[in-house]
């Protein structure tokens, strides 16, 4: 009872956090009534108007359909070798150099070496993207892969699990929290690279528009872009990830 | 009160310029103190002029126009002409801009690029028909295009002078110049797109010292200009001192972009080029605006 | 269908400190059931979990019917502590020793072990007897031709301890497996051992190794009386 | 024994790692014979050169105390705040929205607003890296958070420990996988913001060499840059991070 | 040094199950050893952790000597199972409740239970019996004027377990606590305690409420016996 209450509550608190950072936004744009900070009105403005007459919802679709094929891909391989680097110890110590190189190389001459090898090719900018991020996953994953219970891997082997049972029953569950962790930093990181990589050779998207915005100090542009992203982060965020998280996190609240 | 600062990019050419009035003396000639802020790129440099960090920057005179358009009263002064060009391997089938049908162009910048925009509309004045659809348009960054360039990826290429100069001192072949593009176009001479640009507000603190760096400054483009020897000393900052084939190239490149007067009142030029980018490019090449803003070029000089 | 074990540990040892077995033999007949007593640390936990292939970092062979012991199948096991997964219902926790069971028969054996419409429920939110139970389940769950149990019926009170021992002898006497029932309580093995190794002494020793032979449908409250103080006693250990 | 001698053997991959690497580059390099792909002993002599006759060393030495500056405050303030929402359901379901905002606003808004404000200072260019970083910082930790044991809360509550001995001995060990993921990818990260508001308003540092050399191309530069960044990552992995790492850690190889 | 406890809790449930406790009146006088007995999964562990403050989400009042439990002193709590901190070695779990305790002290302590050496050994080094003695040096640690035991004994050995009875019963001399010790085993109870009560049904109920009046020390092994018989009837619960 009190904590299906409680739960209650929190659905009101949830739904006043976007009101409350618009006000806040508002308030501060009032005060500094500046032209290069713009009121959430204008940006909502200028959202209407760019994805009626402008390329607003182009722009994003090809920004979207990049990030996702990014993020998809950065995901599947991090995960499969941040779970072979945290099971394999010997693996681990002989590519930790390299991963911690891969986490440092600038996404500028990742940008370079696949421009030039691949051509200014939509397989290019996405595969710069995964370059880019797939060590950032494997860190994390390894993490979440070195602390499982010793415990429950003899459980695993004491119930002779398949590799496929013990993946799902008894690594993914405990994964999960690093999971969740990897895919919320990851798709802002992802967005975020897709912007660079739009700017050095791209002929649209939303890091591209930023980039041409940008010529021109154009803050709401850019703000307009910005906030539409953020809506189908948002959308995600609270129409997948929440509910799913929900339903797999359901024990811990148990 | 006398001392300007300069918000420049540190590996560009308008240092030669700086170079130029250093050696030559014409500072102090003119009773200027110029600082140089070393900045990374034309971005760094908007936002160092927006934020009160430098006094002058180089711009594009459509930043100017949109900035005046949104409400920041910036001006400019011309400080160049120089744009780019087509440029292909020596050994291409194409010859003018016609032949571009069906190739695979790669184009610095974007297509917002002014270059790119001038190109499509030299082509629709020769064929009228698109460009964009006869041939394939890969876009990515100066140095990106001329690597391509070479190795093949891309069959011609739109490039900055300076990478053409480079290109062609490799031994590529300029097909035809934005210059040249322009004067298909109908105007008479090519308009200055680069120029220094400024606040309003500084022009009224610091009007003096403007005005003397200026004349500095056009100093400098007329030694640039007439005298080879001044050159002699550029030749390391040009990253050219043991290529005397890229050295006479960039130098012969500059030249043909070097301003040598100006007229505020005479923005005809500029009016005529800033309509066609609006016509052929839209708002994400202009801005908003369709004309040029009013007192994007300033009043308080003349050469 | 119960495997006879063939144990011959020349060496099993954590880390530095003395070993804690030293070529130890012991032979377990198809279908016996075995208890295995000894004081707390003396090695049986580990014992099992060699038992089990859980752990196959010794050197020697232990052999399940002539195979390795971890690639035998799969024994119906029961940790020291219930070591349920705490993100699975407790009929998820049994169904995963045993797929095939389904969820209807799942659910019987839940009530077999009175956790009747508990099987919706996750491990936290189940009591301590309540998770040992469920434990105990899921090693029964899919019918194993060997038994390794560990302290299978601690925490859990006089009478539920007596009803989970008999569902335990029913299944013996329906399946005959082979079993190896770690206790500390001398009753558990009174009831229902047919064989009973003491361990002692480090690297461990069989101190005692006692044969309950009459059989155990046959045994009345006396023999098992007699047969738990013999058992205590020799618990006890040496001297 | 046999433990101890695994530790050895694993020690000896640790070695091999950042010479396979190497080798990998010299073979790659070698085949590619190309003027944008350097060989690392190119590279090697790059970094001397720019070492005793270029700023290597100033740029390195300015963009490490950006780095280090921005990172120290990041995660302190991230560990903080991710603690808080973590803990309070109220306060994460509040600032939820605020978060994913915060993940996703592009660098070039912080740097714009930031540097506008501010001037072209070094305290907002370290202010737009912790503002970039945080967000980050934030979301691992409280993943990390909400995964805490409750039977360890409980226990924590019936030993009566105050607030610094339960984050010292129960919530701190809990913490650490996520502290070390949010700490490997946030150093990179860091590094990488770095370099971008470097060229955005600053007047050297690596970012600012970088993209100068960017513009000439000069592949080979850039990566002697890089290089010398990733020796600095790796000292700090294998001199500090792995030695911390292994006495935290003792326990679970126990 | 010893509080009385007067718990009375209007209701105690969990989620939408029927109520845990309803009503529920319990007077605990200072200084007295209660054994709580009742079948699994009855509420003794939820009522050891509203007693201990742990959980605070009930209606009515528990008050330990007057003061809510939440804000009560510090109690020795043993846990249903050991719940050690794996990240800590035996000797610092031990030195998390009694920081003011020293090492020398809680070396002495976790010789006492027989985990001498044993210090320095991280949780998961010890076996299941070591891990519950640990534990329960960690309840003593701090000399705590009221004990929480949640079946303290379990998974020792006989010998063991009479060892660790006696010790509980030495410090219960020296230092007077209240203490309720939750069991499933007669024995702890008839050894030990100075009152018994059975729970039953749901809501619990206090089924049966026994004084074991002969005072501790004075039992002779048949008096022990007897209580033992006592008790264990009356574990059987209502009809
Ligand atoms: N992972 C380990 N690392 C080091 N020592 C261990 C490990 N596991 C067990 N031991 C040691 O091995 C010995 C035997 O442990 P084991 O758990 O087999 O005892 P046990 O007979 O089951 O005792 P109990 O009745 O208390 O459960 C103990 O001294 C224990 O400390
Ligand atoms: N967190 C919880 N959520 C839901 N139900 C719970 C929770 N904790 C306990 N219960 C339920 O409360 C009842 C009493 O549990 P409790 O642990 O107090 O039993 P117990 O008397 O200690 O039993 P045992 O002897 O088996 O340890 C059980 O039915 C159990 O399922
Ligand atoms: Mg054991
Ligand atoms: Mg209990």
């Amino acid at each position: 009872m009190k904590r299906a209450g409680r739960e209650r509550g929190g659905i009101g608190w949830e739904v006043l956090s976007l009101p409350l950072l618009l006000g806040f936004w508002q308030v501060l744009a009032m005060l500094a009534a500046h032209r290069l900070f713009p009121t959430p009105i204008a940006v909502a403005e200028a959202m209407a108007t760019l994805a009626l007459e402008g390329r607003l919802l182009e722009d994003l679709g090809k920004t979207l359909a990049r990030a996702l094929a990014g993020f998809g891909l950065a995901m599947a391989l991090g995960i499969a070798l941040g779970l072979a680097l945290g099971r394999q110890a010997w693996l681990d110590r002989l590519f930790s150099a390299w991963l911690v190189v891969g986490l440092n190389l600038p996404a500028i001459i990742v940008a370079i070496v696949l421009f030039i090898w691949l051509g200014l090719t939509e397989t290019a900018l996405i595969a710069a993207v995964v370059i880019n991020k797939v060590p950032l996953v494997i860190v994390t994953i390894r993490e979440g892969v070195r602390s499982f219970s010793a415990d429950y891997d003899e459980l695993a082997r004491a119930l002779r699990l398949d590799w496929w049972t013990r993946l799902r029953r008894i690594h993914w569950p405990q994964l999960l929290p690093f999971m969740l962790a990897a895919a919320r930093t990851g798709l802002s990181l992802i967005w975020k690279i897709v912007l660079v990589f739009e700017v050095l050779g791209s002929d649209g998207g939303v890091g591209y528009r930023v980039s041409v915005f940008f010529q021109f100090f154009d803050v709401t542009a850019i703000l307009a872009y910005t906030t539409s992203f953020i809506l189908v982060v948002l959308a995600f965020e609270y129409g997948i990830l929440r509910v799913l998280e929900r339903r797999a996190f359901a024990w811990r609240r148990a | 009160q006398d001392k300007l600062v300069l918000g420049l990019q540190e590996s560009g050419t308008v240092q030669w310029e700086i170079e130029a009035i250093r050696q030559l003396g014409l500072d102090t000639e003119h009773g200027v103190d110029l600082e140089i802020r070393p900045l990374a790129d034309s971005r760094a440099g908007q936002i160092a002029l927006q934020a009160g960090a430098v006094d002058v920057i180089l711009s594009d005179f459509t930043w100017v126009s949109a900035q005046r358009a949104a409400g920041s009263v910036f001006t400019m002064v011309p400080h160049s002409l120089a744009v780019g060009g087509l440029i292909v391997p020596a050994d291409s089938a194409i010859e003018t801009v016609t032949d571009l049908e069906g190739k695979v162009i790669g184009v610095a910048g974007g297509p917002v690029d002014k270059s790119w925009v001038v190109l499509q509309a030299y082509y629709v004045a020769l064929t009228g028909g698109s460009l964009s659809e006869a041939a394939e348009a890969r876009f990515g960054a100066p140095p990106l295009i001329n690597e391509l360039l070479g190795a093949g990826g891309i069959e011609a290429g739109l490039n900055f002078w300076h990478w053409n100069a480079r290109a062609k001192a490799e031994g590529m072949r300029e097909v035809i110049s934005v210059a040249g593009m322009f004067q298909g176009l109908g105007l008479s001479e090519p308009p200055p797109l680069l120029g220094w640009t400024f606040s309003e507000d500084l022009a009224a603190e610091k009007g003096e010292a403007l005005t003397r760096f200026l004349d500095a400054s056009f100093a400098a483009k007329a030694a640039l200009l007439a005298d080879d020897e001044v050159w002699d000393g550029l030749a390391a900052i040009m990253g050219a001192a043991d290529d005397p084939a890229l050295f006479a190239q960039l130098r012969d490149d500059y030249r043909l972009g070097i301003v040598t007067g100006y007229d505020p009142d005479d923005t005809r030029l500029a009016e005529l080029a800033f309509a066609l980018l609006a016509e052929f490019g839209g708002p994400d090449v202009v801005g908003a605006q369709t004309e040029l803003a009013p007192g994007t070029f300033w009043g308080g000089y003349s050469k | 269908m119960a495997p006879g074990l063939s144990i011959a540990i020349a060496e099993k040892r954590f880390g530095s400190a003395p070993p804690l077995f030293s070529d130890f033999r012991l032979e377990v007949a198809p279908g016996s059931i075995l208890a295995l007593l000894g004081p707390s640390g003396i090695g049986k936990s580990s014992l099992l979990r060699l038992l089990a292939g859980i752990d196959r970092d010794f050197s020697g062979t232990i052999a399940i019917d002539g195979v390795a012991a971890d690639r035998a199948p799969m024994p119906g096991f029961v940790f020291q502590d219930a070591r349920l997964l705490p993100w699975l219902s407790a009929r998820d926790n049994v169904l995963l020793a045993a797929p095939a069971l389904g969820a209807p028969a799942a659910k019987a054996l839940l009530d077999q072990v009175g956790l009747g419409g508990r099987g919706p429920d996750f491990p936290a939110q189940l009591s301590g007897g309540m998770q040992r139970r469920a434990a105990l389940a899921r090693a029964l769950a899919a019918n194993p031709g060997l038994l390794l149990l560990d302290e299978p019926f601690v925490s859990l009170d006089a009478a539920l301890a007596a009803e989970m021992r008999a569902l335990l002898a029913r299944l013996i006497a329906a399946n005959q497996p082979s079993m190896v029932l770690v206790t500390h309580d001398a009753e558990d093995a009174a009831r229902l051992a047919d064989r009973a190794v003491v361990l002692a002494g480090r690297p461990a020793a069989i101190f005692a190794d006692l044969a309950l032979s009459v059989p155990q449908a046959e045994r009345d409250e006396a023999q098992v009386a007699e047969y738990r103080r013999r058992l205590d006693a020799l618990a006890k250990g040496p001297a």
